[in-house]
């Protein structure tokens, strides 16, 4: 099996290295979106917290 | 806390990818077998080894589980069994753009390492299908373990079982690849190594950060929110940390 | 209170069991016809006559590792249902006592299928006779056999009590016999070819022995795991 | 003489003699038959039992009593050692759980919802696998039958039997290795007055038992009870002897 010359090879060995990095990339993508959802949630809890916080100076006064 | 070495872990890691991408394109002698094809080994063949590392870690680790019955062992072992079956895709997707440049087709049956691979990533593939179907979260955990550490015996059985049939007798299998290359190869392939492992550790603790933070919040979410008595029957086949109140 | 003596549980369970199998019938003709069926679609599938040597091996365990799931997915029902599980736990026989019960059971039902299945499998679709294969095709039977029953009942106990269990029960257990097959099939191969029984590769015995042996060992020490709660 | 090295007594160890077994048991003696500090027991994020602390002495009625999913099952079944406690202390018999579960599985009973009896298997050949299980003759087969009234259809399969019938022999397997503390669930449901009078004796207060009885008939569970639980939520909202309960807290309970 002759050695594949540079230009047929080179486009295999580079469509593996994108491989892999693309795979990478989606995993960190998927894990942005969880961190964005858990973004959201805390700030919920935030908004809550402060709204007992106010609710408790009102009664508090 | 997972978090603490993260950033210079990622900065490490990112040194070494990047330093074993331009010696290998660069630095290591084409194969005088595969020409410039051979270049992809250096990304499949650590791959494949990270693995299967991380495979037998998982049931390692799920042995812990059951030993301690502490669910941050079975966070762990679910973590390590993500992490490898993304990498295992990677493994896959590699090897057969490797088996269409050196052989004309997308796969191959001749080389026993891709074929025990395939059997291995099928076999992981049920995990977290198991995971979801059991609701129990403590059952779920216990069940998962004990499905982690057979196929964690299973995974260096199987390597060494499919090699032995004797139709797969082929000149440049993964393994004689790896094991006498020439001076520079031999330097490229272990710094690639080094860097794939780096890799998998970096992208485990990362996740058992991220997971950890999800568990804080669900418990911070049912302390500071009106805590419905049902917990939310959102079934997933992640392991949460809350059930057990272990979340440090 | 003294613990039961394993032996005599051991022997109960699988009288218990077996009288099941007799009053429901649920697993041991569903196999057999199973096996049947299937060498008359690897005749129209195949489109061929007569096997010989790998196909020929390859086709006979092929089949039985199948007919092997349909028990495999059955033995535990009936503990997960009405509450076997419950009655075993709560007493103070050794919990390995069960696992080796339902290895049996599964060894019993192979045997069974098998004298079955070997038989019709000569007559159809085998071209050599099945007497050059004997008696070292039994050893492959044996081993075969113990391997599928020991991954089936370990399996079968932790896909039973899920939701997805028929489902899940052969998609784990497959992969796992995979080198059980790869080592019976090889093993007969060369007893099928058409001229005369061919030599048998001393690794492929070896492999099974092992491969059972170590299995073996995992699932005795983790059955424990399954059962309590 | 046993040889100086003494085998410490591994959980799974098959090969003891009584004389071993009695010295293991005397060194974790205390008189209540069920001792419970802070039992805790989760389902997921849910608590199923939430420190749950009590103590029931020797041949004494608990009764446990509560709305669906309160956690009275549950309890059961920790009891009965099939769901291991998440956190607290659990003596039953002298035995800490689950550490020494096998030391108490022979010696208690527990009568639930499910028969746990095979349904295509006759009542004899359920009650001959139960004895197995447990070491015991067959020759209590018979007379427990005999008690229940259950000869005359004891070759029939499980699954042509009536519920009332079935709980019968439910009773027959729980009963068959002489267990010294019963775990009951609700079991007098599906029995009519008659079979009622039948079963009274075996489980009833009358057997001179340690018992737990489930019951959703608050007046009966009072009648045969020492000791009266009140569960809402897996917490343990009122815990004391039949006659010290007013109706309030009783009404509280079903809200």
């Amino acid at each position: 099996m002759a050695p594949l010359p540079l230009h047929t090879a080179g486009p295999y060995v580079a469509a593996a290295y994108i491989a892999f990095f693309l795979i990478v990339l989606i995993y960190v993508a998927i894990m942005a979106t969880k961190l964005t959802r858990n973004e959201r949630t805390l700030s919920e809890l935030t908004e809550q917290v402060k709204r007992r916080q106010r609710a408790g100076d009102d009664n508090g006064r | 806390m997972y978090g603490k070495g993260l950033r210079p872990l990622s900065l490490i890691t990112a040194a070494a990818v990047a330093l074993t991408l331009a010696a290998a394109l660069f630095w290591a002698p084409n194969d005088a077998y595969l020409g410039f094809l051979q270049k992809i080994f250096y990304v499949h063949v650590p791959l494949a080894i990270l693995t299967l590392c991380g495979f037998v870690a998982a049931g390692l680790m799920a042995v812990a589980h059951l030993r301690t019955r502490d669910p941050r062992w079975d966070m762990r072992s679910y973590v390590a069994i993500h992490i490898s079956l993304i990498f295992g895709v990677a493994v896959l997707i590699t090897g057969s753009i490797w088996a269409r440049g050196a052989w004309g087709h997308w796969w191959v049956w001749n080389d026993p390492t891709l074929v025990s691979f395939l059997l291995v990533m099928l076999l992981y593939a049920t995990y977290q299908p198991l995971r979801f179907a059991i609701e129990d979260p403590e059952r779920q955990a216990r069940y998962a373990s004990v499905f982690a550490i057979t196929a964690g015996a299973f995974v260096p059985i199987n390597f060494a079982i499919v090699r032995l049939a004797p139709a797969y007798v082929h000149p440049r299998t993964l393994s004689n690849i790896s094991g006498n290359l020439p001076g520079r190869m031999q330097v490229v392939f272990y710094l690639a190594l080094f860097a794939v492992t780096l890799l998998w550790i970096t992208l485990w603790r990362f996740e058992m950060t991220a997971k950890h933070v999800a568990a804080q919040l669900r418990q911070l979410q049912n302390l500071v929110g009106e805590a419905s008595d049902e917990a939310p029957a959102r079934r997933s086949a992640a392991p949460s940390l809350t059930h057990a109140g272990s979340v440090s | 209170m003294t613990r039961p003596r394993s032996a005599a549980v051991v022997v109960a369970l699988l009288r218990a069991q077996l009288r099941l199998e007799l009053r429901t019938f649920e697993s041991l003709p569903a196999m057999c016809l199973f096996s049947v069926t299937a060498f008359l679609l690897f005749h129209f599938g195949l489109d061929v006559d007569s096997l010989s040597g790998n196909l020929a091996s390859g086709v006979l365990w092929v089949t039985l590792l199948l007919a092997a799931l349909l028990a495999i997915n059955r033995v535990y029902v009936a503990d997960a249902e009405q509450g076997g599980f419950d009655a075993f736990v709560l007493s103070p026989a050794e919990r390995s006592t069960l696992l080796l019960a339902k290895i049996l059971v599964l060894l019993i039902y192979l045997v069974v299928v098998e004298l079955v299945a070997v038989p019709a499998f000569a007559i159809l679709l085998l071209e050599p006779s099945l007497w050059q294969a004997m008696p070292s095709m039994l050893g492959a039977i044996v081993l075969g056999d113990l391997g599928i029953a020991v991954i089936g009942a370990l399996v079968g106990a932790l896909a039973v009590r899920t939701q997805a269990r028929d489902l899940l029960g052969p998609l784990v257990s497959l992969p796992l016999l995979v080198p059980v097959l790869l080592g019976v099939a090889r093993w007969t191969a060369p007893l099928f070819d058409a001229s005369r029984a061919g030599a048998v590769a001393l690794r492929w015995p070896l492999v099974l022995a092992l491969y059972d042996a170590i299995f073996g060992l995992i699932a005795f020490s983790l059955f424990d795991f399954l059962l309590e709660d | 003489m046993a040889g100086d090295r003494r085998r410490r007594l591994r959980p799974n160890d098959e090969i003891y003699d009584r004389t071993q077994l009695d010295r293991f048991a005397r060194r974790t003696h205390s008189v209540s038959a069920v001792a419970l500090r802070a039992l805790t027991r989760r389902y997921g994020e849910r608590t199923a039992l939430a420190e749950v602390t009590l103590s029931l002495e020797t041949g004494q009625t608990l009764a446990v009593l509560g709305p669906n999913g309160a956690g009275k099952t549950t309890l059961l079944r920790v009891l009965a050692t099939l769901l291991r406690p998440h956190e607290g202390e659990l003596e039953v018999l002298g035995h800490s759980l689950p550490a020494d579960g096998w030391l108490v599985r022979g010696r208690l009973g527990l009568l639930a919802h499910e028969p746990m009896l095979y349904r295509e298997l006759t009542v004899r050949e359920n009650l001959r696998l139960q004895a197995k299980l447990h070491g015991v003759g067959a020759s209590r087969i018979e007379e427990l039958l005999a008690a229940v009234a259950l000869e005359r259809r004891g070759d029939e399969p499980l699954r042509t039997l009536s519920r009332g019938l079935v709980q019968r022999a439910a009773v027959c397997r729980t009963l068959l290795h002489e267990p010294e503390l019963l775990l009951l669930d609700e079991p007098y449901a599906n029995l009519d007055p008659a079979a009622r009078q039948i079963v009274e004796p075996l489980i009833g207060r009358s057997s001179g038992k340690t018992r737990v009885i489930v019951s959703h008939d608050p007046q009966a569970a009072l009648k045969e009870a020492d000791l009266v639980l009140g569960l809402s939520r897996g917490r343990a909202v009122f815990i004391a002897p039949p006659a010290e309960l007013e109706d309030s807290e009783f009404a509280g309970l079903y809200e």
